[in-house]
């Protein structure tokens, strides 16, 4: 018996837009993809200062008023079964989130809502994740799905896979080119975290000065438009900035820097996320030159570090606790209420005048801890994040 | 003789894998031999396994890859790119994708017979060299393979999936080619003892350079399966799945000498099988991920211990049971020591010390 | 050809070479060498190593490219570039190095490069056959087809080079030391396989630095010397002490020195009793003080693993030693050698030296392995050490792997003297060096002998145990077959070694 | 005869030490010393500032650490083995300072102490299942790499808890103040001269000679009394307390991330082999490596200083290895014939000048 999987016949378009409502995928050219999409960067402008529906304290429940997706059909009784398939636990901005989610869902499993969550880990490999994915379809008894996916078009057919069991699917974080799940759970978005940090660097810098910006990891849609955005307001500014990958390492962070001091001065450091950007600003006081206006993540390290040198800076978001939104809103729709067809989550970052807060806040917790990780009400809290116990 | 070979002993691992897959996957209230599961392992050794037949070659002829990740990349790239949703253009696509790949091969090829650089080296480097011009020249996944290329990654025949079929049938014709063919032949010979294979009459420089292309080619089709899989092409899918060091690992597995000249390709198909299952057993048991390259890490080294412990003994003892205490000072005496050789055969750093009589 | 092809009167030479030139790297190593060969003839090549004769073979193989010079097959000239041409012009090589692919079966070898095919793919049944008919062909039925060429030994080994050479239908068979690793009766079958292929008119080229050989195979002898032809003349014409002198360029007065003034067998040093491994059985032998004692025995008859054993390298598991009166057991050379006993291995490259290291860090291995604190000591002495042996080098920093092989025997022993060893095991000392160097490896046996350490030789060739010995010990099948006397005659070494039975391979 | 005579008779018989350099520099692990000048000569045209004696130490001070590593690699390399883990032990040393020490200044030493312990501890588990159990260093090491890794990660949630106290990471951060021209002396310079010079020290003691006659031929080493698994072993443990070193100078230099340390071992491997020591051993230096490390990295700085896009570096870094190494083994091949010719016209007997003294009498 030949076994097709009928989902591949829509084609994914290639990357370029995350945004399952931005149908219109940005052409893929011979020499990849163009990340920046006008539309969604308007889109996003417009959504930093969107009001949120929901409870300000639940922040994770939030969402921008828009389309509902009605789930009565996928009301059911007593506690079901999640599968998740989660990329990776490989960055400490996921790992914070998988802690959180793993402390909801025991909340959730002892509301009986959910009675248990099954987690394959694809440990970065789209091609474990598309595996992940058809196992659970095939054997995993799911009644629903989580898919926080690796990469936005290669996992797009696989998730259509999920949608067409008939039971929910809610995809979160990095998104995918089809707009079957029940819901697609994300912070307002990479164009947001770059206009919100490009436009505070601008401000503060003039024509002709130098950006050094580091990135993480090259390909993931949520990333590359943090750059997309910033890059163009940097162009606009007359700002010259240079891009380096790094994959977080501060050594080769510190090299980067101690070059570029070397060759000239440099007066802003950007960064796509937290990680590493301590390492950055010990370059410049191993140089001994002006510490620079820099942007980060909430990342403790980072805030810490700010703190202490108080240089300029402003600690862009992509807000962790989307990781409990996932299982929340099964519980919704488990209960057959609606619940956004795309669930924008508010992102802002923390200002120099709210850091002090976060920092008392979250006192106690480890350097790759994230401030807005928003599980202060979980059980386990704090001990949990602190000690930083992954399941 | 009815002595264990090392195929014997990699697929009597795989057994006891498979018993072991049994009883735990059984615990968690799963059927190991369940259609989804079955699919789920074959689905993961169709990859690794196309890339572990081509290391199976390269190892043998005593070279190594180390630019088959980006390889597989670039392959997955060029195809899915020329593809451009059109299945008119899956036959250039492919035919491109894998000439652009055996060329890669080509000068690694060139590079370990003609200039003598360490496979190691000549691979590190070429992997460097493709992986600056995926970086520099594509921003994230490119291209759309169109539905009847993407249908070779997601139709299946019961549980068995059609890349798995496919990497069988490269598997068998690569089987072919080593076994009965001149070319195989002259690769085991090349791997062996170069000079000895020069002697003989057989041009060494052409099995290393067609161990290289086969296997650059290799990683070229298991490019395009992913970018059937994906339906996209990726510069990053190569690099994730970590398939250089696997697929070394899975031929070392199914009992290649990492010296080269000695093994055999239906081991390796056995070690890429042990380490599909272990994955598939690690996941349903829902490792931590962390953990899970403990294991595989652990697994790796034990299981060639195994055949490491099972030294050769060429001479079968002439008295008593007495075992005679061969330790470090007096190791397996292969016949070319007995004469006066050319001094100590290869120079790989990687004695051959796995070997298991055949 | 079932005739005798005619041997004398006027024949036309298969092979002609003219005037051969080559140099490696501006240095000649063959200058202006030419010789015939005509068919069913046995030419013997003669020299003291680094002659060239190797290198000429390796010319005619195609496994160099010659500088000048030409060569004539059947009268036509021709240009080998690589060994696959040769072949297929009938020529085929034994080369002195070991030539087999140990993890590969006989077949596999025998038919490497040129495998018998059905359509593109290899037969292995044809092959297979071929191979048996091949082996049977010349009287050798011991060895199949499918065996792993590492399951064989090292004579059976040496008889499938030989089965390859031949299986070329050649027309010319090089045979570069066919005999380095053989003994008595493989030789014998040698001396048969040599004699059918002369029969059926194959021209042999012959190379040995075993004189016997050469005058019991050859027709024709050539001598080469320092890349030149010195002679070349039928055998009959020439006897050992002539050729000797034509390879030396000066007659060798005692080609087996006599023991040194003051030398005296004292008491005994090292004792076995009752020794036994998975290879040794009963081993009952005492070395004394100041004695030189030669192990003879048949391929595979256990000498190398008697030596061994004594060193720790493949222990006694069985039985008792003493060394100087107390409970000697030895669990690795490295214990071995704290207790001043030295192994002079039988094959030098792959266990003696260090190739890619110096002339000095060589000589200095075993003092830094097991005397760290004597380094010093050592490194000084070093240099009267090796005038000793009249090593021929650069200086003490070239790389051992540029060294000639007596030169590298001699960086061996030196090695081992600069722990000053009471006991001395020699495993084929004299395996593959020229006239000169034997004559110091002997001479520096007597010194030892007479400096009072227990000499233990095992060697192949029996003028050497005869000549050297005080007494012989013989081995077979793992055992200690008998003594006897050094006055004692090779027929009888051979008697013991054989046992009743008869010769096998 | 006096040891004064014997010395003189032992430089008799050895090439003026002139003479022996300019050997040593026609041969791979010299000529690295060649491109080093040369890529530094480079790096002064793109960038004269670079040559100011504070940014130049700086520039040392950065590479020590794979300087160090590369310095490590090379005791297993040149006897014939691999060690893939060493990244992964930096890594792990990484986040055991992080984890560890923390904000507790006290705490620095003893857990120094046990980092070091830890280093030699993964080395001797490297080394033996190697030698003991015979299984080939390449996959030992691999699995080293995986298991160690995936342990810490493990162990401490993916990441460390933070930075090490400042006092420790000072060694890797921090200086000597107020040395007249340079400003600081960084500690990382100093460790890696410390180092450089022992490993330079060991080379020449029987145990450097004996690893690299390992490597050559392990069978004639083991005939010649070398404990081979051994020798073997504490190879292996002295590049794993290598990178031990590098570690604690890297979570100075960077501070902690699960990503320092990745892909180190290529890098030192890299140097290693750029230094013209063979893989497979038996060949090479110890400070070709370290100088390896440093051709490798004014690369990478040449590269930046000429603006060549950070992608394409990748590119050029694999052209350069690749003919740096081809090159090196065609001079290998050369040299092996070309001193096949001195064999002939330069052999004579090495002789004493004095009447031979035989093989031990003539004492002191
Ligand atoms: N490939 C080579 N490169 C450089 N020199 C060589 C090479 N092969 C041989 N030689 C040199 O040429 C000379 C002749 O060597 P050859 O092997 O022909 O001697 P031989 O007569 O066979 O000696 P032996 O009796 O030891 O086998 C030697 O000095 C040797 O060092
Ligand atoms: N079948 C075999 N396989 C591998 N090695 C062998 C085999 N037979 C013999 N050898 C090795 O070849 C060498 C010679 O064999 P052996 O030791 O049995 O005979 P021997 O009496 O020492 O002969 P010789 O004096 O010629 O070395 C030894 O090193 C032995 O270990
Ligand atoms: O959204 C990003 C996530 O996908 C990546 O893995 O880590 C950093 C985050 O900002
Ligand atoms: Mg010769
Ligand atoms: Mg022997």
């Amino acid at each position: 018996a030949c076994t097709t999987d009928s989902s591949i016949e829509n084609p994914p378009a290639a990357e370029g837009s995350a945004s399952a409502e931005s149908t219109e995928a940005a052409q893929p050219t011979e020499d990849g993809t163009e990340w920046f999409d006008q539309a969604v960067y308007d889109e996003q402008d417009a959504q930093r200062s969107a009001t949120f529906e929901g409870d300000p304290e639940k922040p994770y429940l939030q969402y921008i008023d828009g389309e509902m997706t009605d789930t009565a059909a996928f009301a059911a009784d007593g506690p079901q079964k999640a599968c998740f398939s989660n990329a990776s636990i490989s960055n400490p901005w996921r790992q914070t989130g998988w802690i959180t989610m793993n402390q909801q869902l025991k909340v959730l499993q002892d509301a009986g809502v959910v009675s248990e969550m099954e987690t394959r880990d694809a440990q970065d490999d789209d091609n474990t994740q598309i595996a992940d994915i058809d196992y659970f379809i095939a054997e995993g008894n799911c009644d629903a799905f989580i898919i926080s996916p690796n990469s936005t078009a290669a996992m797009t057919p696989a998730v259509e896979r999920a949608c067409e069991t008939g039971k929910p699917v809610i995809v979160f974080d990095r998104g995918v080119q089809t707009d079957c799940a029940v819901t697609f759970i994300h912070p307002i978005g990479g164009f947001a975290w770059g206009i919100d940090t490009a436009e505070f660097l601008s401000e503060r810098l003039g024509e002709g000065d130098k950006v050094v910006a580091l990135r993480i990891l090259p390909g993931v849609d949520v990333l590359e438009q943090r750059w997309a955005a910033a890059e163009r307001i940097f162009e606009e500014n007359g700002i010259e900035a240079v891009d380096y990958f790094t994959g977080a390492d501060p050594v080769e962070i510190k090299s980067i820097i101690s070059d570029e001091l070397a060759t000239g001065d440099v007066q802003g450091v950007w960064m796509d996320a937290g990680d590493g950007a301590v390492a950055a600003i010990e370059a410049f006081e191993d140089a001994g030159a002006d510490l620079p206006v820099m942007t980060g993540e909430d990342e403790m390290s980072f805030l810490r570090k700010w703190d202490e040198t108080g240089i300029d800076g402003l600690a862009p978001v992509y807000s962790n606790f989307q990781w409990r939104t996932p299982l929340l809103a099964l519980q919704k729709i488990f209960a057959g209420e609606e619940v956004p067809a795309e669930w924008v989550l508010p992102q802002s970052p923390i200002t120099e005048d709210e850091r002090g807060e976060f920092l008392t806040a979250n006192e106690g917790m480890p350097d790759g801890h994230y401030a807005k990780f928003g599980g202060e009400d979980l059980p386990g809290y704090p001990t949990v994040w602190q000690e930083r116990q992954i399941p | 003789m009815n002595r264990l070979t090392s195929t014997h002993i990699v697929y009597l691992v795989a057994l006891a894998t498979i018993i072991a897959g049994t009883v735990l996957v059984g615990s968690t209230g799963r059927n190991f031999f369940s259609t989804g599961n079955i699919s789920d392992i074959l689905t993961g050794t169709s990859i690794l396994g196309f890339i572990a037949i081509g290391q199976t070659l390269v190892i043998l002829v005593g070279s190594l890859d180390l630019s088959v990740p980006y390889v597989i990349s670039l392959s997955s790239l060029i195809g899915a790119g020329i593809m451009a949703n059109q299945a008119g253009n899956i036959l250039p696509a492919v035919l491109l994708a894998l000439l652009v790949s055996a060329l890669i091969g080509l000068v690694n090829g060139a590079v370990v017979a003609g200039l003598k650089v360490h496979g190691f080296i000549a691979t590190l480097g070429m992997g460097l060299i493709v992986s600056g011009y995926l970086g520099s020249t594509y921003q994230g996944s490119a291209g759309q393979a169109p539905l009847a290329f993407r249908l070779i990654g997601a139709t299946g025949i019961g549980p068995v999936p059609v890349s798995t079929l496919i990497m069988l049938a490269c598997a068998a014709v690569v089987l072919v080619l080593l076994n009965t063919t001149r070319l195989g032949h002259a690769m085991y010979a090349v791997g062996g003892d170069a000079p000895v294979a020069r002697m003989s009459g057989v041009r060494t420089l052409t099995p290393v350079i067609a161990a290289h292309v086969i296997c650059s080619t290799m990683a070229g089709l298991a490019g395009l399966l992913l970018a059937a899989r994906l339906g996209v092409g990726s510069p990053t899918i190569g690099s994730q799945g970590g398939y250089d060091l696997l697929s070394i690992a899975a031929v070392v597995l199914g009992g290649t000498l990492l010296a080269g000249g000695k093994g055999s390709l239906v081991g390796t198909l056995g070690g890429v099988l042990i380490f599909a299952m272990l994955d598939n057993i690690m996941s349903v048991l829902q490792v931590n991920p962390f953990l899970k390259d403990v294991v595989r890490g652990v697994v790796i080294v034990v299981a060639v211990a195994v055949y490491a412990r099972r030294r050769t003994v060429h001479r079968p003892a002439r008295f008593g049971r007495g075992q005679a205490h061969r330790g470090d000072a007096a190791p397996p005496r292969g016949p070319g020591a007995s004469r006066q050789g050319d001094g100590p055969a290869r120079g790989d750093g990687t004695d051959a010390r796995n070997e298991v009589p055949a | 050809m079932d005739d005798e092809v005619n041997t004398q009167g006027a024949r036309t030479p298969i092979l002609r070479v003219t005037g051969l030139t080559k140099s490696f790297f501006g240095v000649p190593v063959l200058q202006d060498a030419s010789l015939d060969l005509f068919p069913g003839e046995v030419h013997g090549l003669v020299g003291e190593n680094g002659a060239g004769k190797s290198t000429l073979m390796k010319l005619l193989a195609g496994v160099y490219v010659r500088d000048g010079g030409r060569i004539e097959l059947d009268g036509e000239p021709v240009e080998f570039t690589h060994p696959v041409q040769a072949h297929q012009a009938g020529l085929s090589t034994v080369f002195q190095e070991f030539n087999l692919l140990p993890e590969r079966t006989v077949a596999q070898n025998i038919y490497l490069g040129r495998e018998p095919r059905k359509g593109l793919l290899v037969d292995r049944r044809a092959m297979n056959r071929a191979t048996t008919e091949l082996l049977e062909e010349l009287g050798i039925t011991s060895i199949r087809p499918t065996a792993s060429v590492s399951s064989l030994s090292v004579a059976q080994q040496q008889i499938v080079e030989i089965a390859k050479a031949v299986s070329y239908d050649a027309r010319i068979i090089s045979m570069d030391e066919p005999t380095a690793a053989l003994a008595g009766p493989e030789v014998e079958l040698l001396y048969g396989i040599i004699d059918r292929l002369r029969k059926r008119g194959t021209a042999i080229l012959y190379v040995s630095h075993r004189l016997k050989e050469i005058f019991d195979l050859c027709d024709t002898i050539t001598v080469l010397k320092d890349g030149r032809i010195v002679t070349s003349s039928p055998a009959s014409g020439l006897d050992d002490a002539s050729l000797v002198r034509a390879m030396v360029g000066r007659p060798i007065s005692a080609y087996f020195p006599e023991a040194l003034p003051g030398t005296t067998v004292g008491s005994p040093l090292l004792q076995v009793s009752g020794g036994g491994n998975d290879q040794l059985d009963d081993i009952d032998l005492t070395l004394h003080a100041g004695e030189i004692v030669g192990v003879a025995g048949l391929q595979g008859s256990g000498r190398t693993e008697l030596v061994e054993a004594v060193f720790g390298a493949a222990g006694f598991t069985r039985g008792t030693m003493t060394l100087e009166g107390r409970p000697y057991r030895p669990r690795s050379p490295r214990d071995a050698i704290r207790h001043r006993i030295a192994l002079i291995t039988e094959d030098r490259k792959a266990q003696g030296l260090s190739l890619n290291q110096s002339i000095l860090d060589n000589a200095l291995s075993v003092v830094r392995s097991v005397d760290p604190m004597r380094t010093a000591v050592a490194r000084r002495r070093a240099p009267g050490v090796f005038s000793s042996l009249e090593v021929v080098a650069r200086d003490l920093d070239q790389e051992v792997q540029f060294l000639s092989g007596g030169n590298q025997q001699k960086v061996v022993l030196a090695k081992w003297l600069a722990i000053d060893p009471q006991v001395v095991l020699l495993d084929e000392p004299t395996r593959g060096i020229d006239v000169g160097a034997k004559v110091a490896v002997y001479s520096l046996m007597r010194r030892l002998a007479q400096e009072g350490k227990a000499i233990l030789m095992v060697s192949s060739e029996l003028p050497e145990v005869l000549g050297m010995s005080d007494r012989v010990i013989v081995m077979r099948d793992g055992r200690i077959a008998g003594e006897i006397p050094p006055a004692a005659s090779e027929e009888q070494v051979l008697q013991l070694a054989t046992g009743a039975r008869g010769v096998a391979p | 005869m006096s040891v004064a005579t014997e010395r003189a008779v032992l430089q008799q018989n050895r090439s003026s030490r002139g003479e022996r350099l300019l050997r040593a520099l026609r041969t791979p692990s010299g000529a690295i010393f060649v491109l080093v000048a040369v890529l530094f000569v480079a790096v002064l045209a793109a960038n004269p500032s670079f040559g100011e004696p504070g940014s130049l130490i700086r520039f040392i001070g950065r590479t020590a650490p794979i300087a160090i590593a590369a310095i490590g690699q090379y005791f297993v390399i040149v006897s014939g083995e691999f060690d893939l883990s060493m990244g992964s032990v930096v890594t792990a040393q990484v986040i055991i300072a992080g984890n560890l020490i923390g904000q507790d200044e006290a705490r620095a030493l003893p857990v120094l102490a046990l980092m070091i312990l830890f280093g030699a501890f993964v080395g001797l588990v490297n080394g033996l299942v190697t030698t003991l159990l015979r299984v080939p260093s390449f996959i030992v090491t691999l699995g080293t790499m995986l298991a160690l890794l995936g342990l810490v990660l493990f162990w401490t949630g993916g990441a460390a808890t933070g930075n090490p106290a400042d006092s420790f990471r000072q060694i890797g951060r921090g200086g000597v103040q107020d040395i007249p021209v340079l400003e600081v002396l960084p500690y990382p310079v100093i460790i890696l001269a410390v180092v450089a010079a022992a490993a330079f020290w060991l080379m020449r003691r029987p145990y450097g000679r004996t690893l690299v006659a390992v490597g050559d031929n392990p069978r004639a080493a083991a005939l010649t009394g070398a404990p081979v698994w051994w020798i073997r072993t504490r190879a292996f443990m002295l590049s794993s307390l290598a990178a031990t070193v590098a570690g604690v100078i890297l979570v100075g230099y960077a501070g902690v991330h699960p990503s320092v340390g990745q892909g180190y071992e290529f890098t030192a491997i890299t140097a290693v082999v750029l230094g013209g020591v063979v893989l497979g051993g038996g060949r090479g230096w110890v400070l070709s490596a370290a100088a390896g490390a440093f051709a490798l990295e004014l690369l990478f700085t040449l590269l930046n200083f000429l603006g060549v896009e950070s992608t394409w570096r990748d590119s050029v870094q694999g052209v350069i290895i690749i003919v740096a190494v081809a090159a090196a083994s065609r001079n290998w091949q050369r040299k092996r014939r070309g001193a096949s010719k001195q064999a002939h016209d330069e052999h004579r007997p090495i002789a004493a000048p004095t009447p031979a003294p035989g093989t031990d009498e003539g004492g002191t």
